[in-house]
This record gives C-alpha cells, structure tokens and sequence, in this order.
C-alpha cells in the first residue's frame, strides 16, 4: 500500500516538499575558503585518486588515477560496469576509504568528509539489526550536530515524527517499528534512502539506492528525489545501473571504464527541471540513452581487448 | 613369594620432616619385610585423614584421634581406629605476641585470636576457656586459613593465634621471627586439656579382612620411628627422597622438635612408644564429647586398640639428638 | 505459541527434577556413604533445617558476590573495550590477562587478606578478580569481529570512536555480553566463597569450611546447593534481560520449515 | 605493512616488561616484604635456582592441565552445540550447568579424591570440569545467534540440521570459541593446580602448597609464574591457529580511514 | 574485464554452453507419479496459499491466497511492487518457509523442495564469510547428492575447474580465491547466481539475480541463461523488477499486486528463442511491456483506494 504515486504531476512532489522539511542552511564551510576556479565552490575533488586493494601478487587495482570534480550543489551520477570502482570513489568521498596514491578533497579539506554533513546510502542497506527501523533511521540524528545536542533534549518525539514522516513518504508507513530482517529487499533499500536525508545533508552520496525497486516506486522517488535537489541544492553523487534514472536526476553523468576504473565520458544533461517520466521516452532522452551506451559498449570492448 | 599388600597411607598434611619415620621405614625396606607395599600419599590436614579412611579411598593414614573420637561417636562402624599413637602430648597451642600485652590466658579476655576453623585448637577453645574459667564472651576469635594465621599475628591484625606447636613455632621461624623470645606459648597440655594428638590409624575394613597386615604396618612404623629417634640425619634423606621440595634445615629442627615437645614423655617412658593410657584416654575423650557437643561417648577401645603394638620391649624409644 | 513455551518449560523443569531423582537412586543403589555424596533429599532436608542459621551467611555471601560481580563487570566491559579497539591493547593486556588468570586465585587470596584485613574487602576482590576475564574476552572478541559495514555507517556520519562503540560494538556484541555473564555470575561465587573459606567470620564459604572441619557433609553439600541455586537465581534474571535485549540476534523467522 | 607490524609487537612487549618493572618499584619503594609479595626479581632467580627440581612438576601438571582441557574442550563443543540447537537442552542444561559452574571446585576434589584416589585422575577431572563451562557458552551462544540468512543458504539444499552446524554453525562460532579457549585454558590450570594442592604428591600445585607451608614465597610466586608462562604459552599457540581460522571475521579494509 | 561480451551473435551463448556442461538427468521424479491436467507434469503448485508473519495487532499479511501452477520446464518470471511477496512464494517453493494456510506442492510432494534439486539465488547474495568466493559456490556439491559422495573422493579439482568455469563466465575469473567482502556488490550478485548453478538443479529460484549489474553485463547474462535453459529445460521462477528482462527470458509472466499480494495476471510470451537483446526494441516486445506496464499501475491504484 504505497501511499504517493507519481504520475506526473505535482501532487507528490509538493507532499514530498512539506514532509522534508529542510531548513536552508548557509554553506558556512566555504566561507572564507579560497575560491575554486569556477565561481561556484568545489564541493569534490578528486586529483589522480587511485585505490589498489591488498598487497604483492594479490592487489586489485580498483581505481586508477581518477580526476573528477564536482561543484557545490551539482547533481552527478555515476555509470558504469559492475566491479568498476563507484563505490570505491563514494567511500573516498565520504572518507571511509583514502586513496593509494593522489588526492581527495572534500568540502575544501583532504580526506574528511566530515567538514560537510554527508548522507550516504550503502549499495547494501545495513541497518542495524538490534534496532527498529524507526531507530535505525533516526540514527544520524542522534550522531550529527546539530540534531545530537538536541537529541536528548525534547525533540525526540519530533525526530520520530520527523522519520515516520520520511517513511510514508518512501511507501513504508507503519513499518518504523519493525525490526530490518522483516522488511523485504527493496522495503530496506528504501528505508536506507530515509536514512541518509534525515539530517538534511549537504552532500548526497547514493549507491543504487533504487536498484532492488520496481520502475514505479522508483519512479515515484525520483519524482522526491529530484523535488529535494531543487529546492535545497545539496551536492549529489549518485551511482546507478539505470541510464534512464541517471538521465532523469543527474545535471551531469559520468561514465566509467572497466576495472580499473577511470572516468571515460563526462556529459551534461540539459533537459529542464522538472523532469517528468513522460520526458524519458522522448526522443533527445532516448538519444542521451543511447550515446551513453555507445561509450561504455566501447570501453568494454576496449577493457577486453587491452586486457 | 606372594604378592605384597598394597596400603594406600595418607600423610596429615604435605611432606614434613616430622612425618621422617614413615619415609625412614619405605627406604630401609621395613614395608617390604612385613610384605606390605605401602603407598604413601600428602594429605589435607589430620582431620581430613579420617575422612579419607572412612571413604574408602585410603587404608591407613597420619591424623588427629580426637576426629576419631568425634567420627566414633556418630558413626562407630566407620570410624577409623588409632592403632600406634605417636604423638602422645597434645600439640594445641595459643601463641600469643608478647606486644600484645598477653602475659597470662586471663589476658585473652579483651583481645582477638585468630583461628583455623576446624582444627582441634580452635573447636577446643571453649573448653579452654570453660576449664579455666575465663568469660568466653570477652573473647573475640577471627577465622583465617592456617598459613595465614603467623603473619597477620606478626603483623598484629590479631593478638594471637590457636595453632598446633610444631606448625606454628616452625612457621614463626621461617616468618623470620624469634618463636622463644618474641612470643607466649600457652600449651593446652598445661592448663587441664590434656589431649591425645596424631598417630597411625587404619580403617575397620582393614582390621577386619587383613590383621596381620595393620600388626606389619604398626611393626614397621615403629621400627621406624625409633631408628629416627637415633639419627635424624639419615631421617632427612629419606624425607628429601621422597620429596626433594622441602628445607631440609627446617624439616629436621621439625623432626626434633616433635621427638622433644609431642614424643618424649614421661608417660612414653612408662608404657613405650605408640601405646596410651586409658584412663587418659577416656579423660580425653570427655573433653572431646563436650567440646563438640557430642551426643554419645565413645568408649577408649573403640578409639584405640593395642592389639597390633609389638610387645613393650620393642617400643623402646630412645632420643637422641644429632 | 505460548502453549507450546509452556510445555517446553515444563519439560526441561521435569528433566532438571529428573537430574535429581536420577542422583538420588545412584546414591542409594551404589550405598554410597553420604561422607562422600549424600543424596540430593538429605541435602534439601539439612538445607530446610539450618536454613534460619544460614540465612545470613547467605545474605553475605551474596552481598558480597554481587559488589565483585557489578564491580568485575565494570572491569570487564572497560578492559575488552580498550582490548578489543586498540591492537596494542591487545597485544600488551591478553598475555597479562591470561597469565593472571592462569593462577589459582586461592593463592592471590592471602595477600588480598594481608592488605585488607579478612573480610568483605578480599571476598569482593577474589570475586572480581576471578569473573572479569570471561568478560573481557567476549567483549573484546565481539567488538574486533563487529563486521566493518555496520561501523562503516557510523563512520559515513563522522561519528567518533566512542559513538561507534556506544551505537554499534557493543550492542552487537551484547549476545555474548549475557553469554560471559552466565560464566561470570558463577565465577563471582566461587571467588567470594573461596575467600570466606580462607579468611572470614561469615559467608557461606565459612559455613562449608566449619561443616566439613565437623564431617557435616550433607551441610557442606546444602551450602554448595544454596550456591548453585543463587547462580541460577542471577542467571534467570539475567536471562530475562537477555530476552529483552538480544532478542534480534536469536530470531529464528515465525513460519520456518523444520 | 610488516614494519609497523613489527613495531606495534616491540611496543607491546616493552609494555609488559614496564609491568615488571612498576611491580619491582613498588616493591622497593613500599619496602614490601618478600613474605607478603616478592619483587620479580627475585621470583626469577628463585625460578631459575630452582628449574631442574621445578621440572619434573611443570611437566606432571602441564600433562595433567592438557588432557583436562582437551576433555574440556570436547565436552564444551558438545554441550555447547546440543544447548545451541535445541530449546529444550537449552532450558534444561543451562541452569544446571550454571548451578554446577557456581560451585567452587575445591569442594569437589575431595570428592574426586575420594572416588578416584590422589593424583592425575582427579586433577584431570577437575580441569575439565572448570574449563568446560565457558566454551559451552560461547558455542551454545554462538550457535543460537548464527543468522538464519546463513542458515537459509544451506536449507534451501537440502542440507541436513548436522550439514548446517558443520558448515555455517560451527565456523560462524569460531572466532567466540577461540575467544572462550583462552578463558578456558587458564582455568584448566586453575583446576589441575587445584586438585594437586588439594591431592597429589606432584605437581606446579604442591610445590606451591608446600612452599607455602614452608612460607618460601618466593617459590610459591615461582610456581604462580610457571602457571601464568605455561598459559601465555598455549595462548600464544592458540592465537597462531586463530589467526588462521578466524582472519575472516576479524578483517579490516586495508585502506580504511581513522 | 569481463571477458564476455553479449553482442547479439552467439558467440557468448556458445561458451555458455560448452562450459555449462550440464548432463540431461531424466525426470526421474516424476516417473510413476499421477500426471497433472496437463501433459507436461507440474513441477510447483500452489493452491491459495497465503502466508502472514507475526501474530495479532502485528501481523504482516505477506501473501493472501496466491493459486499458481508451473509446468516442468517452464521459465516464469514473477513481477510487481516491492513488498508484494515475491520472496515469500521462492521461500514457500524452496521450502525454507511455510504457508500459513493453503497447500504448496513442489515435485510431487508437499511442502518439501528436497524432492527436487534446487537451486537458489537469493535476493541478498549471502556468501559465507569465512568462505572463498570458490568455496561458496562449491558449496551446493558438498551438500547435494550425487556430488556429496563424490565431492571427498577424486573429483573435487574436477569441482573446481568447474566452479572456475563459471565464474570465468560471468566475468568473475580470478576471483575465485577472494572472499566475500573483497567483491563489489555485482560481482558478488554473479557469484551468487554461480552457486545457484553449480550443482546443476532441476528447479531454478532466482530473486532478482541482475539486480546490481550494469545493463551490460545484465544482458549478457540473460543469454546466458536463456541457452541453459533451452539445453537442459530447468524449472524456472525469476522474481524480477525489469519488464525488459522478464519479456527477454520468460516464456510466462506473472503480475503480482501490491501487499498482501496476489496474481493478477498471467501472460505468456510468444516471442521465438533464442530470443536476442535486439528484439527487445522492437515493437511488439515494446507493447507488450507496455501492457504489463498498464497492468501494475492499475493494480497499484487499485490498492491505494481499496486501503
Ligand atoms: N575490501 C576490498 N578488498 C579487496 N578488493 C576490493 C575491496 N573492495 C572492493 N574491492 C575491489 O575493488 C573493485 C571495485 O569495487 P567497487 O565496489 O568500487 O565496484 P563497483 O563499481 O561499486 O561495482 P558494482 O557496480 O558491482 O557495485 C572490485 O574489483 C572489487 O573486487
Ligand atoms: N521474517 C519476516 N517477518 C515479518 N514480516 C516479513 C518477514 N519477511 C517478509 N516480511 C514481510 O512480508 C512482505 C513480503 O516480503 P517479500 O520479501 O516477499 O517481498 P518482495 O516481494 O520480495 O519484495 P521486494 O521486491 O522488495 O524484495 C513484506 O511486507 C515484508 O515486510
Ligand atoms: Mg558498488
Ligand atoms: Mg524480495
């Protein structure tokens, strides 16, 4: 009993906008920080970042001299042959993982992504299996200022409306009390997007948060996802399998090679916000579809015969 | 030849050099001539010895007749029977540190004593105390494990302690203390509690299936005992043969110290080593029922039985110190 | 199915009796002397009769088991935290830790004794030092094989060391938490009655200790049942709020085929 | 990274030695004497004065301890993982052993003694009955806390309830039955040395009772150091085999942030 | 460096097919049992199975009288939205769950799967973790008979080869002695698949089994899987999100509704096999996604009101 649906119009959207509610916040990390060379401030960089995992005979190279930078505010996804190495670059982002070898800078500092409020979705939804996915998701607030301070204080029952509220939203109301292992796959999935919007991030980092869904829940959270990103600007990196997703949510779309990875195509998607389903069987977006499939049917070919 | 009778002995504690006679009697082969083949085994205390023997698990051991006394009493067909008393004066003892201020046992009143619960000296205490009408109430007794009892006397935790002579003077000397210039012994043999204490018992079973083996083990032990009273130089050797760990100059000053204070009497010059008297006896036993609240008096045979003590003449012992 | 809960319960009780019943006829089958084993009703008999007697050796014994066991948890907990994060910890503190627990507490007791005077302070000692290393271990080994995912997702928010131990280790590793304390609870006996037994004027470790100096057996063997009834009270207990708390770790899904 | 590997075992061993050494301090500044708590200096001239006699002894109770823990070993799988798959095993054992675990096993010597004589059998006996207990726990726990999901992988072939111990329960257990055989080899020391002090005429644990009847501390320490370096010695073995075992649940990203 | 590469020729597919080597197994099971309505035997049949979780005021109704009959051989594909009890009917038909009421029938026999070899791939690729990647998927041999017996004689380098053939086949060569952690999430979704292969079952159950991969490798593995099934007609029920996907590889589709579910509808794929990737962009395959499309909207509408 999903209880939005999208079709089209705005009824969902606007749903989704008073549900969110994100308080604006100034971007007080790049105040006094050195301007980038563009005009807006450089959220991501990424300066010849190569990951080899492991030592000696066994390393694995996962990602090999990757430049990519990304403005404040940008929404840019990420496509690309399973094993490639996107994760990779969202945990060099979010600072779980640092880089071999080259340089990673996030919200003007290296290696903390911590400067900035990131949300992140893992590939795997891991909840925390000793707690209610109500509790799970209330988790950054109970970690990140400036939530945490206020945690103990009376707003808990305002956090909690607050992730119910997130939960209808993604289809999942009356299930914040259950425990994880008794939600299906794509239930989790979703409850794992609730999770990383809850503290109104600055800085999105999304692993196929969609994958485990059908098209139309999926669909109808990027109708929320899209409304989220215009209103209030966070930087986006998503990862998806999906062209079409990537074409409907993302201002720019990264395409990368076969292990190891590197990025091989960098476009900027220009049809104007907001986008609606209807808009990706047309045929400028079919086309978009189909160049980007042109370059990585070539990279895999190229991957196969360099190999 | 037929097979040798296998005895399993238990000791009254671990390996000390007063216990010599017994090691003296397996190396000089006096076991062997009686055909017996005896085990010896340490033990957990002389009281635990007629634990030991009543279960089964041994046949013959070391240990105190007054838990005969108070085994017979509860349980007369399993208590075990004393068949060689070796150490006919009793070695419960209250040794009290002389800046305590104790000067006589009317002294006590007032302070604390520290005692082993279980052990005949700590159990006996309200006879003592009953004999020389002392007000037990004024007397305060802390319980502790026996080798704890020395060095929280030394550190003055307690004022003095209820302890077996021959245990505690030597513990004192190894404390590093002086036991004869620092310290009041007050013997419980000198203020009306003249008691028996340690020998050789053997279980009724064995009495019962195999006499002329306990007449052996007796014959043997006295041999023993004798040869040691002689020479307490070859005794160490068979201490520290069976049991390489011990002080060897601590274990023979033991060894003649029980010869001197537990062995040598004038009682043991009237009868020879290993036997009693029975009116002694039953007085002992007195002390005993009323001590532990017994509700049935043995009678001194069924404690004790001479019937397998070599005749007078071969109990004569003679000690000399070497 | 509370139903069949109940007959589960009833039939483990009916095994545990049946433990008893078991031991009795063995006693008297074999004629084994009571000095050596009495029979589980003689025990209960001498328990129901010295019980007025006993009851403050067993408020003792208890009082003080549970100051070294909340104090030895304490311990514990603190210990296999620092073992279990820091590897230096851990190779600096487990050969100390086993070492030290290699050695027979009955030896260390004395010196407790020495220091502290005989008494409630050494018996609290023995019992801490003796059940805090069970726990140790389990919080140590729990927290080192926390699977890096779940602290990953703390970690993505830039959450300290301690929230990710407060959110993620030791919850995860409270299955084995309640674990070490069913070995805990029973060692913080031992070490408290083990004590008594060497320097006390109270507690039922001194009340065994005058009953075997008296042959009483059967006394000696109610002292060890009123020991094993206050381990498995504490163990019911916590067992409750192991229910409560590790109920996610145990699930077995509602409809599973056998 | 075998340097800072190398590194971090030098600083741990400098550690433990600065153990030592504070313990030496403390015993010269307090002016503590060597019938109270010897330095370990002297502890280790005593220890290597008196090796070739101590010898003998520490194999005697070494020998003892490891058919004691062995047994154990075996018996606490066992138990552990009957208590771990049934319900019923587990309402019934738990108290039970909970109950046996709390009492202290130097009441249950002498019963050994009493059946079995003085010496090994005994002290086997009891080092088994000692370390047993905490393996139980883990395995029984950890089986009992093993995700169904693992459990799901197995079932949908098929596989039998003695398949899914041998190949998800059991390895899944590992690393906590490593953890509990730490905990259990120091208690079967405890428990042979137990019993010799109690029973036996060798042994690490009548050397010791007779050291200390003799009030020869530092022999007595000696002999609590031979215990505690024959447990850091099988712990040490066993962290080998764990190491090799367990390298699974124990992983950290290799490039992982601080 | 995936070394396959699906370009609509069939090259791939014949690889596929000469290292699948999979030995016919006559039907045996079914020899001597009553025959179905049908010609064809039924391998699954479930008669209006429903299936809650939980008991009183939390009961989770996951499946409500659900009646479906698959013939052996066929290759069904199950649809619909997230939640709906996809899962729920592989689990019922696996055995590793039971209905709540109603009756389920696998090879002949009730509830029991055993009857049968199957093999699964779970939504969540759960490899163990103290296992090689090689291991895991060798682990189907040491369980199920006729391998187990072999398994501890000679052939377990035979096994091996094996495994390694087909993990070289879905991209995954040299990977075999990894562990589990060290794959990125479709690398491990294909080893999963792998396993689920391995000891060559007579019912395939596969959840959402290209979830995680690129469109790719996703398609690829679709040939791969339709030349099996043409070989050797295994039984299959793929739980699956991708219309595109359930039209490519099923000869019948299954529309279920949103939770509790239940089938709606139930259609059969006409298009002549080999089916290629081409042919999914033709029109007739374009309506008939468009159909099932149309299908779950009204469904999910359907359920929005009636809740
Ligand atoms: N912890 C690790 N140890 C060793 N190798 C690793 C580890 N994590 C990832 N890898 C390797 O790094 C490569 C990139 O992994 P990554 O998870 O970034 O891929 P991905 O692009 O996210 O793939 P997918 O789309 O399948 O999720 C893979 O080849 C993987 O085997
Ligand atoms: N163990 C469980 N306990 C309670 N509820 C459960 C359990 N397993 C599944 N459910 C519920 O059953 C319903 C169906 O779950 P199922 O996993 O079959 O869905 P699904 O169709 O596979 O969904 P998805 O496409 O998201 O994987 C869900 O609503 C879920 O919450
Ligand atoms: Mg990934
Ligand atoms: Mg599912």
């Amino acid at each position: 009993m999903i209880p939005l649906i999208f079709n089209g119009s705005a009824a969902g959207i606007q749903l989704a906008c008073t549900l969110l509610v994100m308080r604006m916040q100034p971007n007080s990390e790049f105040a006094g920080e050195p301007m980038a060379a563009g005009s807006v401030p450089t959220a991501i960089e990424l300066s010849e970042a190569s990951v080899t995992f492991g030592r000696g005979a066994r390393a694995v190279p996962a990602l090999s001299k990757t430049t990519l930078r990304i403005a404040d505010g940008e929404f840019v996804a990420l496509v690309g042959p399973s094993g490639c190495g996107k994760s990779t670059i969202l945990r060099l982002v979010s600072g779980l993982a640092r880089p071999t070898t080259g340089v990673v800078i996030v919200g003007g500092r290296e290696v903390a992504a911590r400067a900035m409020r990131v949300g992140m979705a893992f590939q795997n939804p891991t909840m925390l299996p000793w707690m209610t996915i109500e509790k799970n998701i209330m988790l950054p607030l109970k970690i990140v200022e400036p939530f945490r301070s206020q945690f103990r204080r009376l707003r808990k029952t305002e956090f909690r409306d607050k992730a119910n509220a997130l939960l209808e939203q993604v289809g999942l109301k009356g299930f914040g009390g259950r425990y994880p292992w008794q939600l299906s796959g794509g239930m989790l999935q979703r409850a794992n997007l609730c999770r990383a919007l809850i503290h109104e991030p600055r800085m999105l980092l999304l692993d196929e948060p969609f994958g485990a869904l059908d098209q139309f829940t999926r669909e109808e959270l990027w109708g929320i996802l899209q409304q989220l990103w215009m209103t209030h600007k966070p930087t986006v990196l998503l990862v998806t399998h999906d062209l079409r997703e990537a074409g409907f949510l993302a201002s720019r779309i990264c395409v990368m090679s076969a292990r190891p990875g590197r990025i091989l195509d960098d476009s900027s998607v220009a049809f104007a916000r907001p986008r609606t389903v209807a808009m990706t069987f047309e045929p400028d977006f079919v086309a978009l579809n189909q160049k980007l499939r042109a370059f990585i049917v070539d990279a895999r070919t190229a991957a196969r015969e360099g190999a | 030849r037929a097979e040798d009778t296998t005895i399993k002995f238990t000791l009254g504690w671990k390996t000390q050099g007063s216990d010599a006679a017994f090691f003296y009697a397996k190396d000089n082969g006096y076991f062997k001539e009686e055909g017996l083949n005896v085990v010896i085994d340490q033990g957990e205390g002389s009281g635990a010895t007629v634990t030991r023997i009543m279960s089964g698990a041994y046949d013959a051991g070391f240990g105190d007749v007054n838990a005969i006394i108070q085994n017979a009493s509860t349980r007369p067909q399993d208590a075990p029977v004393m068949v060689y008393m070796m150490w006919n004066q009793p070695p419960f003892a209250i040794v009290a540190k002389n800046a305590s201020g104790i000067k006589t046992i009317k002294d006590f009143e007032g302070h604390t004593l520290g005692g082993a619960q279980g052990t005949p000296t700590t159990r006996l205490l309200p006879v003592f105390v009953h004999k020389n009408g002392l007000d037990g109430e004024k007397i305060k007794v802390s319980n502790m494990a026996p080798n704890l009892q020395e060095p929280m006397l030394i550190k003055g935790d307690i004022d003095a302690a209820l302890v077996f002579n021959i245990t505690s003077y030597f513990n004192l000397v190894l404390n590093r203390q002086d036991p004869d210039k620092d310290f009041k012994w007050f013997s419980f043999g000198d203020y009306g509690l003249d008691l028996y204490s340690n020998g050789v018992m053997v279980s009724r079973k064995l009495i019962a299936s195999n006499p002329k083996a306990v007449a052996g083990l007796v014959r043997a032990i006295n041999k023993g005992a004798i040869a040691v009273a002689k020479d307490q130089n070859a005794a160490m050797k068979a201490a520290l043969n069976y049991d390489n760990l011990i002080n060897v100059d601590v274990e023979k000053r033991r060894l003649q110290y029980s010869f001197e204070k537990l062995i040598v009497s004038p009682e043991m010059k009237d009868i020879g080593v290993g036997d009693v008297k029975d009116e002694r006896m039953a007085r002992a036993i007195g002390f005993i029922v009323e001590g532990y609240q017994l509700t049935r008096t043995p009678t001194p045979a069924e404690v004790f039985s001479r019937e397998f003590l070599p005749p007078r003449a071969e109990r004569e012992l003679v000690y000399t110190a070497n | 199915m509370p139903v069949s809960d109940i007959r589960q319960k009833v039939w483990s009780g009916a095994l545990i009796v049946l433990f008893f019943v078991a031991w009795e006829l063995f006693c008297l089958m074999t004629g084994m002397s009571d000095l050596v084993l009495p029979r589980p009703s003689q025990i209960f008999v001498t328990l129901f009769e010295k019980f007025p007697i006993l009851w403050p050796h067993i408020v003792q014994t208890l009082v003080t088991t549970m100051i070294g066991f909340v104090l030895g948890v304490a311990l514990g907990v603190a210990l296999g935290a620092v073992i279990g994060v820091s590897k230096t910890a851990y190779d600096t503190c487990y050969p100390l830790l086993v070492g030290f627990s290699s050695i027979p507490k009955v030896a260390v007791v004395p010196i407790f004794v020495l220091w502290f005077g005989s008494g409630t302070v050494p018996a609290v000692l023995t019992s801490l030092s003796i059940c805090f290393f069970p726990i140790v271990v389990n919080i140590a080994t729990g927290l080192a094989t926390t699977e890096p995912e779940l602290e990953d997702v703390l970690k993505a928010l830039g959450a300290s060391k301690l929230d990710i131990l407060w959110n993620v280790g030791l919850p995860r590793t409270m299955p084995f938490f309640f674990a070490s304390l069913k070995v805990a609870i029973s060692y913080a006996f031992v070490g408290a009655v083990l004590s008594e037994t060497v320097a006390s004027n109270r507690g039922i470790g001194n009340v065994m200790m005058t009953a075997s100096s008296n042959f009483n057996v059967p006394l000696v063997f109610a002292g060890l049942f009123v020991l094993a009834g206050l381990g498995v009270a504490l163990y019911v207990l916590f067992s409750l709020i192991e229910g409560q708390v590790t109920g996610w770790a145990t699930r077995k899904d509602n409809v599973i085929a056998t």
